[in-house]
């Protein structure tokens, strides 16, 4: 039997202004299939989806669902023929709870029925299997749980096309699992799912098909298991390339840079977000903190790098005792340390200014006299956009229009830049592509080479194990342990990330 | 462009025997009070000069002087050749636009300033018309109580609560009177929420120093009577107006306007009586009984033979202390105009 | 006692339903500063079809349609063209009050005909009006403000009850998500925003209609403004927005009664009081930062579907 | 489908922009025109009248001048606060209070040089006026209080409390029983110069100033950045009460500044409605400025050609003042409509409009 193809699109451009996003792509998707998308960043994956979720009107080109061509001109058309739709960032409303965030947007006459609404909602969620407090605020939920409404909420509208734009970026290797139980429930039950994902593995994993998309064309449609992932990687690229994480041993007289010791914080609700974490950071070395997202991660950059008032403790740096210095004290006393936080546009850098005066966020203040001297800040952007390859029009550009990738690499430029002893990166790679990802590691490496402390915070076991030379892993706010890469298993850091014993302590 | 300036600015253009001129409003001239009164004394003398005046008005002007300045220096633009002022805070720049056209005339009303050349001011002894008011008030009242919605506490409105509750005591000398300050000269609703106030604490005439008709419509609602200010308002509150002490502008403006186009007027601060006709009485309502209407025209008889002071001792302040000794009276202008106190009788926050 | 509650609630009803109306607009995630000119609109265009008409319910519909075409003109500038809400608010401002002084010129001290009168006279409704102390306060009033009483119920219910209350919260939250989940952000924004700016014009109607019974130049004196701060004193819920209402008629009110009852504090001083007390409560509210106390929080922000 | 549609536009040459700009007030002078034949005036006299008006004899533009003067200086005090983001909408109350401290010193402080005694003037009006708008600063950065309401409010206790000392303590016991305080004494009276007070080379000189201080000075960045994102700046170690603090003091002193002015070269004296409007006119005009300094100067100067062009046809054309208040609203109604167009580009997609008649 012919199987039913659930979306067919032909001849798909869009464009943005003179960005072309999308230019005659071609996607075709059929019932019990999972599909993933592939390509690079910007390389409009996100775009052609949104096409399908009423968010964009495309230019031309066609789109048909189970056969019938359709011209959605909000999401609620597409809502309608029974498309389903996770987005890159997550679209709730904070401070609703799970349920008003599940009918939001529903027919279902005028005053809205408690009890009658939260039965109907169990029954699909245990249809899939999951889990959810209806009664639970947004802004008090995990990614995870977040991640597991928005879910909900499709299935919920009896979507019978569920599209995932990089649902995975955010979660743990638990979650994922269990995201992807839901997928292939999904799949048997007949649906077609469309999925987005830098990760190769993911896609391996999960998809029937992949159809890869570069420069807003669609360069083909394979079978996954037909496939490697280095093709894979070839066609997102156009070219070969060998991508591996090389992991250096460095000079063995390594010093000690950081000492944390004892260290308490407590967050804004009062509770301890970090009980009596000690660990030793020393030069030349990648510490990698491993844990479930919200166990301490956060808390323990900004309490080193003095944005975030410690309870009880030591952090010394070095020699000197920096726990409850601010950041400019910290910079005062001489102590040369980068930060690279996870909120690139919140925290890092400064969204409508353009790279020339993100690079003097830092360290303007060391400028003498109360006027702001550009020269020297023209020269580092220049270097640093040469240096990195940062694709940009000008240096005179406001980052926030820059692609997510080339927004990291600024701020990462800034913070080497500054000569740091000690480097502390929270998910430096989030959201990025293959190659860029790559890139940032090759940064990373070499600043190790130079003798930086790094402290990376990352979330992929894999990249974890390949890069660091110690991983530490948080739970709940506590040391777990601290690992040797090369004597664990990704399997042993899971249970210490989970509260699980084992695993072999160093 | 150049032709657009031929057309409207008329100014150059005016013809020899034409006098301009300009006048400044604070409010609306058809407010029902305060604007619309100065307007009407307005359209008299346009009446009056037939076609041999032209009249520039500009309403909201406010008492921020360049606001003031700026009105009456497109009015001279616009060929004026006399600017007439009038409210109190229009004063300052009269002041020194008299300083700076001295070929043009200027006039303020309610203040004190002029100069020797061609800048004088006119105000008027209310203080009069409002005792004879108050007559009414005193006779009508059946609580003995009155009520007063005024504006600010300061001298022109003591004089005006002053004299009003003298009226009504001479006829009456069981009545008492409270006064409310709304803080504000042309808030219609302020001035109603005061005037349900009085009307709540049991006064049965209210009267007002502020610039609407509201507090003369909330005694209409009420079933109460009201003294007006500034205008006839007969047919704005039928039921409850029963008069109003009143200017005649126009008694002043007319022969004044016309020495200042024959280039005789000599700068005075001109302070009009009823006497003078520049102050009256608007015309006692059916609501007003005979007998209150004979007591009103034997006083105002006095009053125009010029032969009754309002303000006679012996009078004491809401404090008990002695402010006009028995024997003396407040004559002049200067005396009466540095009246601070409020008399016994009337319940008023100081 | 219970007069001068009844004359606060008087008082407050001009508040009460712009600030219910600013409470609408604002949920759907515009800030219309433009809530005085919206009054001043509604007041005069009720006030012309009620005096030129003698109907009642035509004085009724010329506020809402003034208020409502006012607001009009604000959304195709803020939602459609985008453009900044606080300077088409200030705008809107200056507009409506040259409108309202335009059109009221002829109309200045004018009386409300004697239907429109006997329409809006206070009425003593049976039982609720007896009940001791309330009776007198709440229940022996003009119909305008039983109206008033419904609007709080209507709104109340309607924004925490429904699915299109629901909805319009999620639009004032985040245009972006409610309109993933399938919400007509701008067909919300729009109904909204003249939803309240008609309420706004029903503000100004009551002072022009029943407060006053007159049109007099200028009449609203500010009190959108004071709408405006009572929304953030209310925390977006129209309850609240009723007692704040209240409580606002009452002080500026208060300072007469003080007076006229001869007691000696300056009136200067009672003049500050409502300002120094929302100031206060606005403080007092902030110190317990609870999430749901917070402005809508895309409120002020532009939406267009394609932009990121 | 898709007959219309809109998108961003990458840059617009300025050419371009200019000539929507320039459209977008030609349009909105067509309106305001088609409004004014309704309301029964004539267009082709009204707005030539209101154009000649505000700038076709040197009076006129004198008039105009006097009217910008309090603007820009407004203008640039807001600017510093919605550069960073501080929905300052108390200016009429910082422009009131500073008048009150400048009038405080010229009243009470005898005996100095006119330049020291016009110096302590501005020095006690940025003060208050700073004060002024340091109260909603302070309860913001620490308690996150709501500032445009806080300001909005301070507004009417400014205007409350200078009422009352025009009426109570600080009225002129030679003012004959009238409300008004004492006029200054020459010495506390700012000079002309080309028949104008100085006011208008202190608004030139604060344009560069306040331009510099934005965009040149560490400050004035940290502002910017406070603005954008309070995590950034606490990330890049700024002192974010310190800097909220001092950008406010700036912008409340340049507000009361103003009211130095006005109280020292207009007023000459102290009074609660000399603040008039300028506050909240202030507010739009940095806006229309897109909160640059420089641009400022020239908003507000068309500002005030509209103001005094109003004001003029007021008085040749004996026109109410309502109706230049109606014409101000509709061309700012469309100029806010343009930056639509200048931001936009909206596309008619012909290909498919033909496609559709066809079907
Ligand atoms: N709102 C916007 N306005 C103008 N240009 C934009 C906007 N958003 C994105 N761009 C342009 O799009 C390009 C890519 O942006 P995008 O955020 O889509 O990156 P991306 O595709 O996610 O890539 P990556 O994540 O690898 O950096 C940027 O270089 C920028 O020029
Ligand atoms: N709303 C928008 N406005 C302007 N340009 C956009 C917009 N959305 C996408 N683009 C452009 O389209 C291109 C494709 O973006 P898209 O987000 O589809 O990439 P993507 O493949 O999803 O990337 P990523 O892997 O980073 O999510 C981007 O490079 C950007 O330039
Ligand atoms: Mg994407
Ligand atoms: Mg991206």
């Amino acid at each position: 039997m012919e199987p039913v193809k659930a979306i067919e699109m032909k001849g798909i451009s869009k464009a943005f202004g003179s960005v072309k996003a999308n230019e005659d792509v071609n996607l075709t998707v059929y019932n019990g299939e999972v599909h993933a998308l592939l390509g690079e960043n910007g390389a409009g994956k996100s775009t052609l989806v949104n096409m399908l979720s009423g968010i964009y009107r495309p230019d031309s080109g066609t789109v048909s669902i189970y056969g019938e061509e359709v011209g959605f001109t909000s999401p609620k058309d597409s809502i309608a023929m029974g498309i389903g739709m996770i987005h890159q960032h997550f679209k709730l409303i904070d401070v609703m709870t799970a349920k008003e965030n599940i009918i939001l947007g529903k027919n279902q006459g005028l005053i809205t029925r408690n009890k009658y609404i939260s039965n109907e909602i169990k029954k699909v969620s245990d249809q899939y299997g999951l889990d959810i407090d209806l009664d639970k605020k947004v802004y008090n939920m995990s990614v995870g749980e977040k991640q597991t409404l928005e879910i909900i909420k499709v299935l919920y509208r009896g979507a019978k096309i569920l599209i995932l734009d990089e649902p995975t970026a955010v979660l743990t290797p638990q979650e994922i699992k269990k995201l992807f139980t839901i997928v292939r429930n999904m799949k048997e039950q007949g649906c077609a799912v469309v999925i987005i994902t830098h990760k190769l593995n993911e896609v391996m994993e999960i998809s029937d098909r992949v159809t890869v998309l570069r420069r807003g064309r669609s360069v083909g449609t394979v079978e996954t298991s037909k496939v490697d992932t280095s093709t894979l990687i070839e066609m997102m690229v156009g070219k070969k390339v060998d991508l591996a994480i090389k992991k250096e041993k460095t000079a063995d007289a390594k010093k000690l840079l950081l000492e944390v010791d004892n260290l308490h914080v407590k967050n804004s609700e009062q509770k301890y977000a970090l009980e009596d974490i000690s660990f030793k950071l020393y030069s030349g070395e990648i510490l990698g903190v491993a844990g479930v997202a919200g166990s301490g991660q956060k808390e323990i950059c900004e309490t080193i790098a003095g944005l975030t008032k410690a309870e009880k403790g030591r952090i010394i740096f070095e020699g000197e005792d920096i726990i409850g210095k601010s950041p400019r004290e910290i910079i005062r006393l001489g102590i040369r340390m980068g930060f690279i936080p996870e909120d690139r546009l919140g925290m890092g850098l400064v969204g409508s200014m353009d790279i020339v005066h993100n690079m003097i966020l830092k360290d303007y203040h060391n400028q003498p006299g109360i006027f702001l001297r550009r020269g020297p800040s023209v020269k580092k952007a220049t270097e640093i956009v040469d240096k990195l390859e940062i694709q940009t029009p000008s240096i005179n550009y406001p980052v926030k229009k820059l692609s997510g990738g080339n927004i990291q690499k600024v701020l990462l430029g800034r913070e080497i830049d500054s000569n740091p002893k000690v480097l502390i990166t929270a998910y430096p790679v989030r959201g990025l592509d293959i190659g860029a990802s790559y890139k940032i590691y090759d940064l990373l490496n070499e600043q190790k080479r130079k003798g930086v402390g790094v402290l990376f915070i990352g979330e992929d076991l894999d990249v974890l194990m390949d890069l660091c030379d110690r991983v530490m892993v948080f739970c709940i706010g506590k040391v777990a342990g601290i690992v040797n890469p090369d004597e664990v298993t990704k399997e042993d850091i899971g249970l210490l990330m989970t509260g699980g014993k084992g695993g072999a302590l160093s | 462009g150049g032709g657009a300036e031929g057309e409207n600015g008329g100014g150059n253009v005016s013809e020899e025997d034409v006098t301009t001129i300009g006048f400044l409003y604070i409010g609306p001239v058809t407010d029902g009070g305060y604007n619309q009164a100065q307007h009407q004394g307005t359209k008299a003398v346009e009446e009056h000069f037939g076609g041999k005046v032209k009249i520039l008005y500009a309403e909201n002007v406010s008492e921020e002087k360049q606001a003031v300045k700026t009105n009456a220096i497109n009015m001279i633009d616009n060929g004026a050749d006399i600017i007439i002022a009038t409210s109190f805070g229009h004063m300052d720049g009269m002041e020194e636009l008299a300083e700076e056209y001295q070929d043009k005339y200027f006039l303020h009303f309610s203040g004190y300033k002029m100069n020797d050349t061609n800048f004088g001011n006119y105000f008027g002894a209310m203080e009069e018309a409002r005792y004879l008011s108050g007559i009414v008030a005193g006779m009508m009242t059946e609580t003995n109580k009155l009520g007063y919605v005024a504006a600010y506490p300061y001298t022109e409105v003591l004089i005006g609560i002053n004299s009003f509750y003298l009226g009504a005591k001479s006829v009456n000398p069981d009545v008492t009177m409270n006064v409310v300050y709304i803080n504000s000269w042309g808030d219609a609703a302020l001035e109603q929420s005061a005037a349900e106030s009085l009307l709540a604490m049991g006064c049965d005439v209210l009267t007002q120093h502020a610039d609407t008709s509201a507090a003369q419509l909330a005694a209409e609602d009420a079933g109460c009577y009201a003294v007006g200010y500034n205008m006839d308002n007969s047919k704005v509150a039928p039921g409850s107006f029963l008069t109003a002490p009143i200017w005649h502008h126009e008694a002043y403006l007319i022969p004044t306007i016309e020495k200042m186009i024959a280039g005789e007027y000599v700068p005075e601060s001109y302070y009009g009586t009823m006497a003078d006709g520049y102050l009256g009485l608007a015309p006692l309502t059916d609501l007003v009984p005979e007998e209150v209407k004979a007591k009103v025209e034997e006083v105002k008889a006095q009053i125009l033979a010029g032969d009754f002071p309002i303000f006679v001792g012996p009078l004491n302040d809401n404090q008990g202390n002695e402010v006009v000794a028995d024997g003396d009276a407040l004559l002049t202008r200067d005396e009466i105009w540095s009246m601070e106190f409020i008399l016994e009788g009337i319940t008023a926050i100081e | 006692m219970d007069g001068f509650l009844a004359a606060a609630i008087v008082a407050s009803m001009p508040m009460m339903f712009a600030t219910i109306g600013e409470i609408i607009t604002e949920k759907s995630g515009l800030l219309n500063l433009g809530v005085e000119g919206l009054m001043l609109m509604g007041g005069i265009m009720g006030f012309v079809l009620g005096y030129e008409t003698g109907n009642p319910w035509m004085a009724i519909l010329g506020a809402i349609l003034a208020g409502g075409v006012g607001s009009l003109v604000y959304a195709i500038l803020t939602i459609s063209l985008r453009a900044n809400q606080v300077v088409t608010g200030l705008t809107l401002t200056i507009f409506g009050a040259g409108f309202a002084s335009f059109v009221g010129k002829t109309y200045v001290g004018l009386v409300v005909p004697p239907a429109l009168k006997e329409f809006f006279a206070r009425i003593h409704l049976p039982i609720l009006g007896d009940i001791p102390f309330l009776g007198p306060i709440f229940f022996r009033q003009d119909p305008f403000i039983y109206f008033g009483y419904l609007v709080v119920l209507v709104s109340s219910i309607y924004l925490y009850r429904t699915r299109f209350g629901l909805n319009l919260k999620a639009v004032g939250e985040s245009a972006a998500s409610a309109d993933a989940s399938g919400i007509n952000v701008t067909l919300y924004k729009y109904l909204h925003t003249c939803i309240g700016g008609a309420l706004c014009g029903l503000g100004g109607a009551y002072m022009s209609l029943v407060m006053m019974s007159s049109w007099q130049e200028n009449i609203v004196a500010g009190r959108g403004w004071i709408a405006v701060a009572l929304v953030i004193f209310a925390s977006w819920n129209p309850v609240k927005a009723m007692i704040g209402s209240f409580l606002f008629g009452g002080l500026s009110i208060l300072g007469f009664r003080l007076q006229s009852m001869g007691i000696n504090i300056s009136q200067y001083w009672v003049d500050m009081l409502p300002y120094a007390a929302t100031i206060l409560i606005i403080i007092l509210s902030s110190r317990k930062n609870k999430k749901e106390n917070q402005p809508p929080a895309d409120l002020s922000n532009p939406y267009f579907r394609e932009e990121r | 489908m898709n007959i219309i549609s809109i998108s961003k536009r990458e840059d617009l040459p300025q050419k371009k922009e200019w000539l929507i700009r320039a459209l977008a007030v030609a349009l909105s002078i067509v309106c305001a025109g088609l409004v004014i034949r309704i309301l029964g005036y004539n267009p082709l006299q009204v707005i030539p009248s209101m154009v000649s008006g505000a700038v076709g004899t040197e009076i006129r533009l004198q008039q105009t001048i006097l009217k910008a003067i309090p603007l820009v200086v407004t203008s640039l005090g807001i600017l510093v606060a919605f550069k960073m983001k501080f929905w300052n909408i108390g200016g009429e109350g910082q422009i009131i209070m500073g008048a009150l401290g400048a009038s405080y010193v010229a009243l009470n402080i005898e005996g100095l040089p006119k330049f020291a005694t016009l110096i302590l003037m501005m020095i006690a009006a940025m003060i208050l006026g700073g004060f002024w708008a340091f109260i909603p600063a302070f309860f913001k950065a620490k308690m996150g209080v709501n500032e445009t309401i806080f300001t909005l409010m301070l507004n009417y206790i400014a205007i409350k409390f200078v009422t009352y000392l025009q009426y109570g303590p600080w009225k002129s016991p030679d003012s004959q029983g009238f409300p008004k305080v004492a006029t200054f004494s020459n010495n506390a009276i700012l000079p002309k110069l080309f028949g104008i007070h100085i006011g208008w080379i202190i608004a030139l000189v604060l344009v560069v100033l306040v331009h510099l201080f934005i965009n040149h000075t560490k400050k004035g960045y940290e502002i910017t950045v406070v603005g954008e994102s309070q995590e950034t700046a606490r990330y890049a170690g700024m002192n974010i009460s310190q800097i909220i603090i001092v950008a406010t003091l700036i912008s409340g002193g340049l507000c009361g500044l103003t009211g130095m002015i006005q109280a020292s070269a207009v007023e000459k004296t102290l009074s609660a409605t000399l603040s008039g409007g300028y506050g909240f006119t202030a507010i739009i005009t940095a806006w229309f400025a897109r909160l640059n300094a420089i641009a400022v100067l020239f908003v507000c100067i068309a500002f005030a050609i509209l103001l005094q062009g109003g004001a003029y046809i007021q008085i040749s054309m004996q026109i109410p003042a309502s109706v230049a208040d109606m014409i101000q609203g509709i061309i700012l109604f469309f100029v806010l409509g343009s930056e639509f167009f200048l931001q936009y580009r909206v596309n008619i997609n012909r290909k498919r409009l033909n496609a559709k008649e066809v079907a």
